[in-house]
Parts: structure tokens; sequence; C-alpha cells
């Protein structure tokens, strides 16, 4: 860890819902190093929208600049049947969203990093070479969604069988709801 | 040659009871624990519900030592053929408990990755109630099926109509009989 | 301290005659999904540690490449108890979220219930009364004491101490007593809810609890003295399945396995999401990263939730158990009776739930694997968008490769027996 | 009494041969690999380290097989029979030392050369966020 724990003085709490001060520096040194990335406080938690381009750069840039010594989570959502969605100002939104949350130990932070994926093309760039942890997460969403990861060492499915069509957790997979027949029922519902 | 060609009269009547009385008190279920009802199974089997009063308290791992199988959880997609596998490398006689709602009929996951009921891979012959059915309740199945299988009931079910168990079964079929290991 | 290789580069084998190069494999064995490819150079031999073995807790398949008793590689196959429970969550909502989040850990549930129900909390801005942080906190703490009860069974007996089982299991079953008292149910007790706790804690409930701290306490102490010096207990585990904090840090595990290696990182007292600021206890750590070192951790990690349980049996607020806010809690039942609106109140919560602003957020909680934490997604109506749950098993399982490469058949049981994975969080 | 033995011998033979049903499958022929099912049939050479275990069990097996009688009767046999049986069993640890020494029973891949200790458990009250930080002993817990 190159240098010392800086003093950030507002530790936000995780409660703590109106981060006090000026936006938080770690987004906005990323908002700096990567053009074209957007910086959204959900919540009291900082979160960045970058280029999907950029989302492996980003964790690099992370672990090696900023400290954020692991990777928490790697997820996507669908926004398919969304009602009113939640659409912070500046990002062109897609249907997919690949989220990525880093923690950092030294400064007790989180951030949280978004990128927009087009159906059409549903691909983003692997963070396995940069944290070996991304491993089990990224199978498990090119599983679930079909996003495929570029540069993951062994890219297949991890909880369903292998010869399973379809990715579960799209909206537009249906949720194959078995008709519940009580004794007697004369015809399933 | 099994039990059932001795032929039932009154020399052989004797031996059939001895027989399932030897084949009730000895039962030895095999462990499948999948989900949250495999913790209440180990709870049964601890010391304060204690199995071992049924000489049930040695779960056996391999399938060739086992003769009950309780389904404790809910069996997912990718585990319906291992389940079934496991079922088929069973010995005779053998008896399935179907535990909790979820292994029963899928219980609350009414979803593609959950198979509704594992009635639909093996024949069941007692089902458990519960998310997960308390320890009292397994107990109470597990006498139930002991009393069938005192009285004989139980395997004249399972002669009687192949399936045994609530749904359809895919069953296979057995090799001819000239095979070697008869 | 051994050398902690890495599988793929070559294995010193130590004879006879000093240390032997092991040659490396001439055809890289793919480490495809499906079925190895018939190894027929090698003389290793690939075996399946599958779903239904008693040592792979759950339904956890291990693909090992053994040669000999040693083990080259593991590979740990998982989804045998998928059972599309972020499909469900996505089906259910916001009031019955919690049925669906609690079967996920099944060993400590209250830990499941507190990531969802903080996570919709904070999608509604809203903060529980304190005496319901308390008592969830009470609540989770005791889960963790049963989970790590849970751990001592299940780790005794896969190393081969077979009576661990039994009194793992006694002391368990006085926590499970416990929780049929104070939720209704022994276990999924789905207690914790958005908005505060499902109901007060009956009468009488300290003098339980105090009676509980007291018997796992007294257990406790009596596993230390069966296991901690034990010979045999110790050439099983001590330098078995060593990781280091920067293989940890890489493979994003959390919890006692992230503490066994000298880093006492515990989200209680870094982030801390209840009032543990306001109650005394430690963050149990040690050293070396191996399994002795995680066996201990947890068995440590009892007594300091019992002292903290203790605590707060002293400090517990009075007040509500409950939000006020009309739209989010049923009303009491004798309230319906009366008032018509307190009926449509609860009509409403009960048949459509109650809507939630668009946003999303991340919770994170210490459960006793780890970080569990919630990713909420919500589009204003009464189901949320998307309910995705991080699982700690999940990610410390990956720990299996860098931990039990070069290791014994036994070893590798001991090792997963230390990961303590729970299936069901794993595969959701 | 030898009647209720023989008996006892017979029904336990022959009773399973006889009253247990027979129904193979081709499922009980293969071999049980928990649970999933095997493709393809593997064909791999078992390690000479298992003939060998094998082998120095045969040996050790039969020691204790012939120690058994002479537990029966080592009183009356006195002084001569404990020499005879202690030469038996002196001859008999010969190659049980050489096993030792060649390192047959020793399956460990990688020797573990520092026979180091377990560490200490320490404790520490206040949160600790450098991951490489070793805040000292904290108070040390005497486990």
């Amino acid at each position: 860890m190159a240098d010392t724990t800086d003093t950030t003085t507002d530790e936000p709490r995780e409660n703590d819902h109106e981060a006090p001060g000026p936006d938080d520096d770690v987004a906005a040194a990323v908002l700096g190093a990567f053009a074209g990335s957007v910086f959204v406080r959900s919540h009291g938690q900082p979160v960045v929208y970058v280029a999907r381009g950029s989302f492996a750069d980003v964790a690099r840039y992370l672990r090696d600049e900023q400290q954020f010594s692991m990777l928490i989570d790697v997820t996507a959502v669908d926004h398919l049947l969304d009602g009113v969605r939640y659409s912070p100002p500046g990002v062109a939104l897609e249907r997919f969203e690949v989220v990525a949350n880093y923690l950092s130990h030294v400064r007790n932070r989180r951030l949280r990093v978004i990128c927009e994926v087009p159906a059409a093309e549903p691909s983003v760039p692997s963070l396995t070479p940069v944290f070996p942890g991304a491993n089990f997460p990224e199978r498990e969403t090119f599983d679930m969604f079909g996003i495929a990861f570029e540069g993951h060492p062994d890219l297949t499915r991890i909880l369903m069988p292998d010869d399973w069509e379809g990715h579960p957790l799209r909206k537009d997979f249906p949720v194959a709801k078995v008709p519940v027949t009580f004794k007697g029922d004369p015809s399933p519902r | 040659m099994g039990l059932e060609q001795v032929p039932h009269n009154f020399l052989t009547a004797r031996l059939e009871d001895v027989v399932r009385w030897g084949r009730r008190n000895s039962v030895f279920p095999a462990t499948f624990g999948l989900a949250c009802c495999a913790l209440e199974m180990m709870a049964t089997g601890a010391a304060h519900y204690d199995l071992a009063r049924f000489g049930m308290e040695v779960f056996r791992a391999s399938p060739r030592q086992a003769d009950l199988m309780i389904v404790a959880g809910r069996v997912s997609q990718k585990m319906a053929p291992v389940l079934r596998q496991v079922y088929d490398q069973m010995v005779e006689p053998k008896w399935v408990i179907s535990m909790g709602v979820c292994a029963s009929t899928g219980g609350m996951f009414n979803n593609y990755a959950i198979v509704q009921g594992v009635d639909q891979i093996v024949p069941v012959d007692v089902y458990t109630p519960g998310c997960p059915p308390g320890p009292e309740t397994l107990m109470h199945g597990i006498l139930t099926l002991h009393e069938q299988i005192r009285t004989g009931e139980l395997l004249r079910r399972r002669e009687a109509s192949p399936t045994g168990g609530a749904g359809i079964v895919l069953d296979r079929e057995p090799l001819p009989t000239s095979s070697p290991v008869s | 301290m051994t050398d902690t290789h890495h599988p793929d580069t070559s294995l010193q084998r130590q004879t006879d005659e000093g240390a032997q190069e092991l040659v490396p494999r001439t055809r890289e064995l793919v480490m495809t999904g499906g079925v190895w490819p018939e190894d027929t150079l090698g003389d290793t031999m690939i075996i399946n540690m599958g779903p239904q073995h008693p040592s792979t807790h759950g339904v956890l398949r291990l693909m090992m490449e053994l040669d000999g008793e040693e083990v080259l590689r593991i590979k740990p196959v998982i989804g045998y108890l998928h059972t599309g429970m972020e499909k469900t969550g996505e089906d259910l909502n916001y009031v019955q979220g919690t049925t669906n989040v609690t079967r996920m850990d099944y060993a400590s549930n209250f830990s499941n219930e507190l990531v969802f129900s903080l996570a919709v909390e904070r999608l509604l801005d809203i903060d529980v009364p304190p005496r319901a942080a308390w008592i969830r906190m009470m609540m989770v703490e005791l889960g963790r004491m049963a989970s790590h009860l849970l751990f001592q069974a299940t780790n005794g007996m896969d190393i081969g101490a077979v009576s661990m089982m039994l009194y793992g299991w006694r002391e368990r079953e006085e926590c499970l007593r416990l929780f049929e008292t104070i939720t209704g149910l022994r276990m999924n007790c789905n207690y914790i809810r958005p908005g505060g706790v499902a109901a007060d804690l009956p009468p009488g409930w300290r003098d339980h609890v105090l009676k509980v701290c007291d018997t796992v306490e007294a257990g406790v102490h009596e596993y230390d003295e069966l296991l901690s010096d034990n010979p045999i207990w110790l050439e099983r585990t001590v330098n078995v399945g060593v990781i280091t904090t920067e293989e940890c840090l890489a493979h994003s595990i959390t919890g006692p396995i992230l503490r066994s290696t000298g880093f006492a990182w515990d989200l209680r007292k870094a982030q801390p999401y209840l009032p543990y600021d306001e109650v005394e206890w430690d963050v149990v750590y040690a050293s070396n990263g191996d399994v002795y070192d995680r066996y201990r951790i947890r068995l440590f990690e009892i007594l300091e939730s019992a002292k903290i349980v203790r605590q707060i049996v002293e400090k517990m607020p009075p007040g509500d158990f409950r939000v006020q806010d009309k739209k989010i809690t049923p009303p009491p039942r004798a309230r319906i009776d009366e008032s018509m609106e307190a009926l449509i109140h609860h009509f409403k919560l009960f048949t459509e739930g109650f809507k939630v602003p668009s946003g999303e957020t991340y919770v994170a909680v210490e459960s006793p694997r780890g970080e569990i934490g919630c990713y909420l997604v919500s589009d204003g109506s009464a189901r949320p968008v998307r309910m995705h749950i991080r699982g700690p098993s999940f990610y410390n399982l990956q720990s299996i490769t860098p931990m039990g490469g070069g290791s014994l058949v036994a070893d590798a049981v001991a090792i997963v027996s230390s990961i303590d994975p729970i299936m069901g969080e794993v595969d959701r | 009494m030898a009647a209720l033995v023989v008996a006892f011998v017979l029904l336990s033979f022959v009773a399973s041969q006889l009253l247990a049903p027979r129904r193979p499958n081709a499922a009980k022929q293969a071999p049980y690999e928990s649970g999933i099912v095997p493709e393809y049939e593997p064909a791999e050479r078992f390690p000479v380290k298992f003939y060998l275990v094998a082998m120095s069990f045969i040996v050790l097996d039969v020691e204790i097989v012939f120690l058994y009688p002479f537990a029966t009767v080592f009183r009356d046999l006195g002084l001569f029979g404990l020499v005879a049986m202690a030469v038996f069993v002196l001859v008999l640890l010969v190659p049980f030392a050489y096993l030792l020494s060649v390192g047959a029973l020793e399956w460990g891949p990688v020797q573990r050369i520092l026979r180091a200790g377990p560490g200490p458990l320490l404790r520490t009250r206040e949160r600790v966020l450098d991951p490489m930080a070793r805040p000292g002993a904290g108070e040390e817990d005497a486990a």
C-alpha cells in the first residue's frame, strides 16, 4: 500500500444518509481519470457510472491508486420491465447494468461502479485478471444473464445444469410457475 | 429367490413377521441432506431427539448400506439425476421419506429451478410436512413408516402400484435375470 | 512455515533420495465445466467428492485430481442446490421478501433477514426505533452463536472427533429452543422484517436468554478442553490449508478465514450497522491462517457473542419494536376491529405490500461466514426489480484452490470443513 | 452350546441369501461416484503406495491373529510361552521398522519441515483497518 492512510474526515458511517461536504474524493479522482463517467450519491453511498470499455481499467485504477483492496461483489440488473426506472442524470440507460462493489479496508470506504450494457451486444471486460475473486460471480452473472466477460479464464455455467438453455434471471425468462392444483380440483388453473 | 418367492401359507407366516420385524428395527437412513431440513434431520439424529431409540442412529453415507432415503431439502433440477442415481444404487427393499414441503411439493419455490415434488423422480412412501419439519414431525413420519413396514403394507403397496408414490416415476428396466449377478 | 505453493507450479516431492521435482504435466489438463477428458498419460486419478457425500457440507461437489493420496488440484462444482431465490425474490413483494431470503443461509437466518431489512429501510429512508435495533442485535448475535456451534459439530465430525457432533448439537438445541420461544420457529424464523421485528420479546425472556448464554459458555469451555490441546487434533489441523492475507484480499474472502490470516477486519467494528459501538467486545483473530486458527476463532467468537448478548440484556431500551409508520407496519390485531382505517392499512399491506421509491442500494452485514450484502434495486412498485444477496460462502469457496493444492484427501476434507460453506447461500 | 453357535453362523449366512430380494439393475453395478453418473469407466492404475500399505497391513494382521490364541493360554505356558512370543513379535518388528524408515507410511507430499506450533489467539478492542498492520498482541489470550 503506497502511502499512509490519508485522513479522510468524512468517514461515512453505514447508515448515515446525507454524507456532508463535497463530492466523495475517490469518486472525483475516478471522474478525473476516466472520461464519460458520472458520479451519483445514492442513499448516502458513492456510485460511479463508467463507460463499458473501461470497466476493468477502473478496477485496476482503484486497486493500484486508490487502495481499494477488495472487490466485494459483481452482479447485473435487467431493467426490461421497470416501472419508474431509477435514472441518474447524464447516464445513457441501457437494458442491462453490471454492478461492481469495491471496498477499501485502509480508508474504510465503499464505492459502487456501474456500467450500462446494451442488450444487443452484452459483453463487458472481465475483472478476473485484476481481482481473481471475480471468477465465480462473473460465471454466475454469465449463467444468469448471458452477459459475456471477455478475458475470463473459464466462462461456463456455474449454477444451472450445463445443458440448460436460456438465462433465468432475464426478465423475459418465465418464472415457470407450475399451476398449483388441490385434491378434487377439477382442472388445474 | 427372495421373500416374495416364499409360498405364503401358515408355515411361513411367522417367518415373514420375523423378517419384517427385523427390517423395521434396523432401518439405516442414507445421508441425503440437501438444505435446511438437513439441519433438522441432524437435530433428530443428535442427542436430544435421539433416533438411536429406533435403531436408526447410524446415517450411512453410501447407498450400498442404506435402506431408507430421507430426502431432506429442496431438490433442484441439477440434483435430480444425482438423486435418481443414488436411489437406484440403494439396496432392496428401500423406502423414501420426503422431508419438508420443498421435497414433497416444491414448497414456496414454485419456479424453474426446483423439482416440484420429489415423487416425480422416486416413489415416496411417507411425506412429512413443515418447513423445516421439527424433529417431532420427522419422528412421527418415521414411526408411520415403521408401522407400515411391520404390517408389510408398504411392500404390498409398492408391488401393487409400481409408482408407489403420487407422481410419475421414471423407472429403469431391471437387467435380464440371467445376468451373472444372481 | 511451509511454503504455500500454487498447485499449477511444479510440486516438490520428498522421497528418500531427497526432493524430487514433479515433472510438470506435458499436456495441460483443461479444467472445463464438463467431465474432464480421460487422463490416460499421468497416473493421477480424477475422483468426485460429489454432491452426496458426508463431508461436503450439503451438496458441494469437489472434482479432485489425486496422485495417490495427494491432492494436486481441487475444483469446486456448485449449483446442486440452486433454488432460483433471486428470481423468486423479484416475484415477492417487500413484506414477503424476508421469508425468501431467510432460507439462504439456513445456519444463521437472522443475518439474512437483517441485511434485507436494512436494504429496504435504506431505500425507504426510515430508521427503526432503538428497541428494534437492540432486539435485532441480540437475535443476530444469538444466531451467530447457534451457527458457530453447528460449525463446531460438523467440523469436529469431519476431522474425526465424532462425539463433537453430539456435544455441538446439545448446545445448539438450547439456542433453537430459545428461538422458538421468541420468534415462534426453530429455524427460518422470519423475525427481523423491514420496519423492525415481527413481535416484541415474550415476558421472562431475560432469564431464558441468560440461561442459554451460561449453557453455551460452559459448552465452549468444554470443547476447548476437549480439542484445543489434543495432539491428534493439532496434528490434523495445524499448518493445514494455510492462506495469506494477500490471497484472501485477492479472492474477496471475508469473515473468520480473513481474520485467521492476521487481519482483524470485522464489519461490526469497522462499519457498525447496529449499536455495536455501545457494547464492549473484542474482535478475535489469529495469525497462521490454518484450519486450527479458524476453528479457534469461531470457538471464541461464541464467547464474544455471549458477552455482547449479556450486555444487551442489561441495556435493552423500552419502547416500540416496530417503526410507527402506518404505511409499513401492519396495525395490531385489536385495532383492526375498532378502526376502519386500520383495517384498510392491514388489507393493503398484506395483499399488495408497501411501495418503495425507485432507487438502488447495497448494504453489508457481518454474518458468521463473512460479509453478507444485499443489493436491492426498486422501481417504485411493491416488488423489487433486483434482489441480489452477496453470499460470503460463495466467495469463501474460491479459497479452496489456493488452500487445497498439495494436501492429502483427509486434509482436503478438513479444509472444506474449515471454510464452513452453507450451500443454500452459495447456490441461492 | 455348540449347536447354538453353528445355528447362529448358519442363520446369519444362509438367511440373507434366502430372504433378500434380488433386483439387480444397471445403476447397482455402476461404481458409486457420490451420485454422479460416470460416463467413462476410469481405467486408472492405482499408485503403488496403496499396495505397499496393503502388504504391511497383512503382515501385521497375521501377527495379531497369532497373538489371540496365545492370549487365552499364556498363563499356563509360563516363561517359555512368553519368550517364544517375544521372539515372534521382535522378529516382526524388523519389517515394521524398515517400513517406517523407508517412509511407506509417510503420505505427506511435502514434508511439513517446520513443525511450527499453533499461533497465538489474539484479540483487539479497537477497529483495525490496515490489512498489513499486525497491531501487536492485543490482550494475548491464554487459550
